[in-house]
């Protein structure tokens, strides 16, 4: 972390590994650029976690890129990207005029392609390396990393070989095992668990009889995702030491409240910010107002602290209105 | 509407009060926001026939600094039954710095605009802006063609009136399904605006009429640069006169738009820049381009 | 299936292995008892789906048990029965006096538990069997059985062996596999795929910092869930030859085309019942409303419809509004 | 409201019309709901005080035919920024047959009723019913205890109503947290009901000074049944009666409800019966119970 905060009423500020953030909220990855500086001073962010970039340049999927559901949408973006030599000549020192830490994703098809990719970007200006692993890997039928354990495990280790930098592994909803992964990932050498990214879904058009996306499938993400992800995370949290950054439809302070009582530790922001394109600062200080409402002195002491101990059937069931 | 009485202030989105400049976290303290997202009092909201609606929010100074060609992302109401969940994209009809107030004309088309139709005088409205790269209009320019279609119009008609603001003259060739369905705009100075009204009832809207009409100022002298909004089979038609007599061109495009800010990259197109194809997000680095990159 | 059918504009029945049913629409399990009898006229549902039972009583989870969230609502109910006595005396007897055909509802901790209870509902008035092989399987660390294809055919295997009823196995979202752990259950013999039960998520009460369900987990259902469960039912078509019943978030009849059209058979209805109590029929009126408009002559046209050859480029791109 | 002028048929939530009696797809042509959904129009909509509304929609037949002690789902609309998902169940506070309406009593208290609360005259309320085990009356009591506190006087105004059109009187207890909260049902008979109010701000409602009270109702031999709803306070006192007299009772519960007609088992509560403790659905075996039964 940059700067040294003044003593607010409230201590915001949160420990991620080596990193330390001035808050625990900020964007998710793919859904932040440039443009947002005219409605945000990004100097306010916890982080900036910048889209996922490729080695290679690509153009990403065809159109339509998005379809509204009820309460979320599905994307296909398909992740087009200018590659490494753009992204290290325009993008970074773009970044490099705020002080806050800033993330660099990465995405590769490949383990050694994973590796290249985080020992290039371990540079002046980034604070941390995440990587989306979410994406297809080649060398297993396509099927994400992150949907096998045992792939995770690979591609964390090398990882981890490649680049000093705290490390951020970005798990998919994507699976039936979500623990098991974390475990793996942690074991491999991760500092840091961003739980998830968008859960595979698709829409039809019943008029054209046409995928609404041209990508046929896509990612789906919003508050209709909340309740899944906040499952995940706490599942997550039981099993690993490492701090998780929790990331699904988190629209409102209350909903980063949640998932750090669920055990994260920080909070990513995507689609809200389609929304609210200041949805970011707005949890912030709905963050900092829970806390003095409730008399909560440290952000921190939400983490994990979600109640489960077996419920007094007295305390749940229903009595009068006014018993 | 204009100059009327006291305009509320907006409410913005944001629950809390910021940081105050003095507090070291907030360490920008000069920063300031030039997009804002508001909900601002509907001050009016009227059809002006029997497809499109007109309506007017009041904002604060952010908003109503927008330029002719930028656009805003309303966040629409709920409309019995549907749940449109993202901002639709709308042009600036018009602002008023002064009254506070930023103006759409829109066309129902679905759930987004069907639930910005049940507002009602002294609801509120979210919008989001002003985004977008607008309209370059240079002042040297002494009259200028525009062509709009549909929606079109509502994207042209802040351009010319900051044309005659300008001095400068303006041809606007206005184009819709039937007569009773151009929009009139009351907003047109009445000097200085040549209107030429063509529509598909009266057999006077077809791609080889226009292009008439525009030969016809072009041989004039009476076009020193052409925009349009609105119809791609007109884009053609106008790509076409740019490249032939050499005359500057913009023309303001649409794409569904998820984020409306550059962010997401669901709005790209592809442009035709010096014979290479390169993909924009039609939200960011438009809507409105060269007219000989857009590929209609 | 039990009546002629007039000839109507439409022909809604459709084929499930040897069940003819009248139309393709019926409810989803635990979604549906007696009390739908005073709303709708349950000759006119496809199939009846009862509650899931088990051969020993049980009381059910904790309260509360159902929790709304936005579009969706979460629920541990915990499958409370009354037991197979009761079910053979009392219930069954009942729903014998429509000649609806019934499917009967199943779930047991163990393989065996789950091959006995199938024979002693291998009895008259019982039209099919759906396993809901969602719940924890006490022999494997209580995994769900359809959280893995061996232990999906293993019990698939044993029920085949325990009746001759088609026999239906309802799949679990709640896995990275679907597909294959479709395959296998058709492979071990199952005549139809119910894709799926619901998803597991969770939500904390951000007051009291306790989990908002008192079984403290749940089953997310309703529209949120729609996008979802459609990119499993595709996924599953592709690889069975079996009928997919879809469930998942059905609340009109555009949302059971556009399951059809991703490959179902046939659908079922849950939450939204709780909506509106007649959305059953609602559906399938409006059914045969849509099939009629768009001069479809028979609702089985729909099946797997969708068309995804490689989308051309200028038909998914926005032009202009007039253009 | 009584007698008012024409109430408008209610649409219902079914698209299209259902196939044809003839048609050989409906066997059991003889068959008619008894429960519906319908989206009625607001007919009367009206603060009573500072806590309570009351809310008059235009019903079908088998809605205006629902007893007393019977609820209905409502789906109430969307407050702005929240999104209440299930329907909110509300007791009958009176119908009117003839005049096909219904009516409730509530009280703001979260998303759901507060989207209630939005709802102007003329807009259309979705009510589900009627639902539940109403009020059972023996026409041979001659007088009858009501014990309500808050919303419990919803449930318990239309019994009131009842007994007295069989000729039974009511010694009505009615509790509130102030004066001013008090709902004084204009509805009640003016003649053969005795109104009793109690309030914690006079420090009347104590379960002491409410025991009080029916025990010298139950002395004078004025009580022949007693019935309550709205508070486990009062409902251990009214038991403990029951228990002591020997008389019949009733209690109307509340319990979080999802689909209200039986089907999802998320409105159980345990009660007594027999020394048994057996689950019940309070939504479809209730809401009203035999009051030893329950558990407070
Ligand atoms: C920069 C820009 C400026 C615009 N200005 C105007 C204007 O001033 N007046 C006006 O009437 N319309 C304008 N439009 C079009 C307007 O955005 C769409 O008509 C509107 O989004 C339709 O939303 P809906 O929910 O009513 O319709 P639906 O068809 O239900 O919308 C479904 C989806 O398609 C998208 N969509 C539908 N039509 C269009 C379209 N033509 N362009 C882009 N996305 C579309 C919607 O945003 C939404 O995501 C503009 C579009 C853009 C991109
Ligand atoms: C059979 C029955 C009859 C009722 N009759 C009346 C009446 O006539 N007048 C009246 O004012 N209230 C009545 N209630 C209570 C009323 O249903 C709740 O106040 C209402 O559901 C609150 O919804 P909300 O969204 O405003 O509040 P929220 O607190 O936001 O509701 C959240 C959830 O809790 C449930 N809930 C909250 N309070 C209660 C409660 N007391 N009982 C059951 N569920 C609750 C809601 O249904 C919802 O699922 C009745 C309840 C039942 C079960
Ligand atoms: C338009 C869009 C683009 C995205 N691009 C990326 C990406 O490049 N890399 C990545 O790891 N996640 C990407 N995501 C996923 C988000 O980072 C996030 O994991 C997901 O949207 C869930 O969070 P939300 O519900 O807050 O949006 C994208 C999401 C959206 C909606
Ligand atoms: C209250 C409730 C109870 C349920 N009980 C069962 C059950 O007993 N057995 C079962 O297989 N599925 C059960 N389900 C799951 C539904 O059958 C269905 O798979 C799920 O709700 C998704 O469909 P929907 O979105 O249409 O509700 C239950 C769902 C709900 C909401
Ligand atoms: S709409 Fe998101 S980048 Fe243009
Ligand atoms: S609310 Fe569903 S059973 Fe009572």
């Amino acid at each position: 972390m940059s700067r040294p905060a003044a003593r607010p009423a409230v201590d915001l500020s949160v420990q991620l590994g080596r990193l330390r953030l001035l808050n625990p909220v900020m964007p998710a990855s793919g859904t932040f650029a440039e443009g947002l500086d005219k409605v945000m001073d990004f100097g306010r962010l916890g982080a900036v976690v910048l889209k996922t970039v490729t080695r290679e340049v690509r153009n990403g999927n065809p159109l339509p890129r998005i379809i509204e559901r009820p309460q979320g949408l599905i994307n296909a973006i398909g992740i087009p990207s200018k590659g490494i030599p753009h992204f290290l000549s325009n993008v970074l020192p773009y970044y490099r005029g705020y002080s806050t830490p800033l993330v660099a994703s990465i995405s590769a098809p490949t383990v050694d392609g994973f590796a290249a990719l985080a020992a290039e970007l371990s540079v002046a200006g980034v604070s941390a390396i995440e990587a989306n692993i979410s994406c297809p890997n080649i060398e297993e039928d396509g099927k994400a990393f992150a949907m096998s354990a045992e792939a995770t495990a690979r591609v964390t280790r090398s990882l981890r070989s490649a680049t000093d930098l705290p490390l951020w592994l970005k798990l998919t909803p994507n699976t039936g095992a979500i623990a098991e992964i974390a475990a793996s990932a942690e074991a491999a050498g991760a500092d840091a668990l961003v739980v998830a990214n968008t859960i595979l879904s698709m829409a039809i058009d019943v008029n054209t009889f046409k995928p609404c996306l041209g990508n046929i499938m896509g990612g789906l993400s919003g508050p209709a995702i909340k309740p899944i992800i906040l499952r995940q995370v706490f599942q997550c949290a039981k099993v690993v030491n490492i701090p998780i950054i929790a990331c699904g439809g988190i629209s409102s302070a209350e909903d980063a409240v949640e998932y750090m009582l669920a055990g994260a530790s920080a909070v990513q922001v995507g689609t809200a910010t389609f929304l609210q394109p200041a949805a970011i600062t707005t949890i912030i200080d709905g963050l900092e107002a829970f806390c003095m409402r409730r008399e909560i002195p440290r952000v921190t002491d939400l983490i994990g602290g979600v109640i489960t101990e077996e419920a007094d059937e007295a305390d749940v069931a229903w009595l009068g209105p006014e018993s | 509407m204009r100059g009327s009485a006291i305009i509320p202030l907006p409410r913005r989105d944001v629950a809390v009060p910021r940081v105050p400049a003095e507090d070291a976290t907030a360490p920008n303290s000069t920063w300031r926001p030039t997009i804002v997202a508001e909900a601002g009092e509907v001050i009016r909201h009227e059809a002006v026939n029997a497809e499109y609606r007109h309506i007017v929010v009041a904002c604060g100074p952010e908003a109503a600094a927008a330029r002719p060609g930028q656009f805003f992302q309303l966040l629409c109401p709920q409309p019995p039954g549907e749940q449109p969940f993202l901002r639709r994209p709308m042009s600036v009809y018009g602002v008023d710095a002064d009254a506070g107030t930023v103006e759409f004309l829109y066309k129902i088309t679905g759930a987004g605009t069907r639930g910005l139709a049940t507002l009602r005088v002294g609801d509120r409205l979210d919008v989001m802006g002003p985004l977008g790269v607008g309209f370059h209009l240079d002042p040297t320019w002494k009259q200028i063609v525009t062509v709009g279609r549909g929606a079109g119009l509502a994207t042209l008609a802040p351009l010319i009136e900051a044309a005659r603001a300008n001095g400068t003259n303006v041809t606007a060739v206005v184009s819709a399904r039937r007569l009773d369905l151009l929009v009139r705009s009351s907003r047109f100075p009445s000097h200085g605006v040549d209107v030429v009204e063509v529509t598909d009832e009266e057999q006077t809207s077809g791609p080889a009429n226009v292009e008439r009409i525009l030969r016809r100022s072009i041989a004039e002298g009476r076009c020193d640069a052409l925009f349009t909004c609105g119809s791609s089979r007109l884009l053609r038609v106008l790509q076409r006169l740019a490249v032939e007599f050499n005359l500057p061109g913009q023309v303001a495009l649409e794409q569904q738009m998820a984020c409306g800010i550059g962010l997401c990259y669901c709005c790209v197109r592809d442009f035709n820049v010096d014979g290479q194809i390169v993909s924009r997000r039609v939200c960011w680095d438009g809507p409105v381009f060269d007219i000989r990159e857009a590929l209609p």
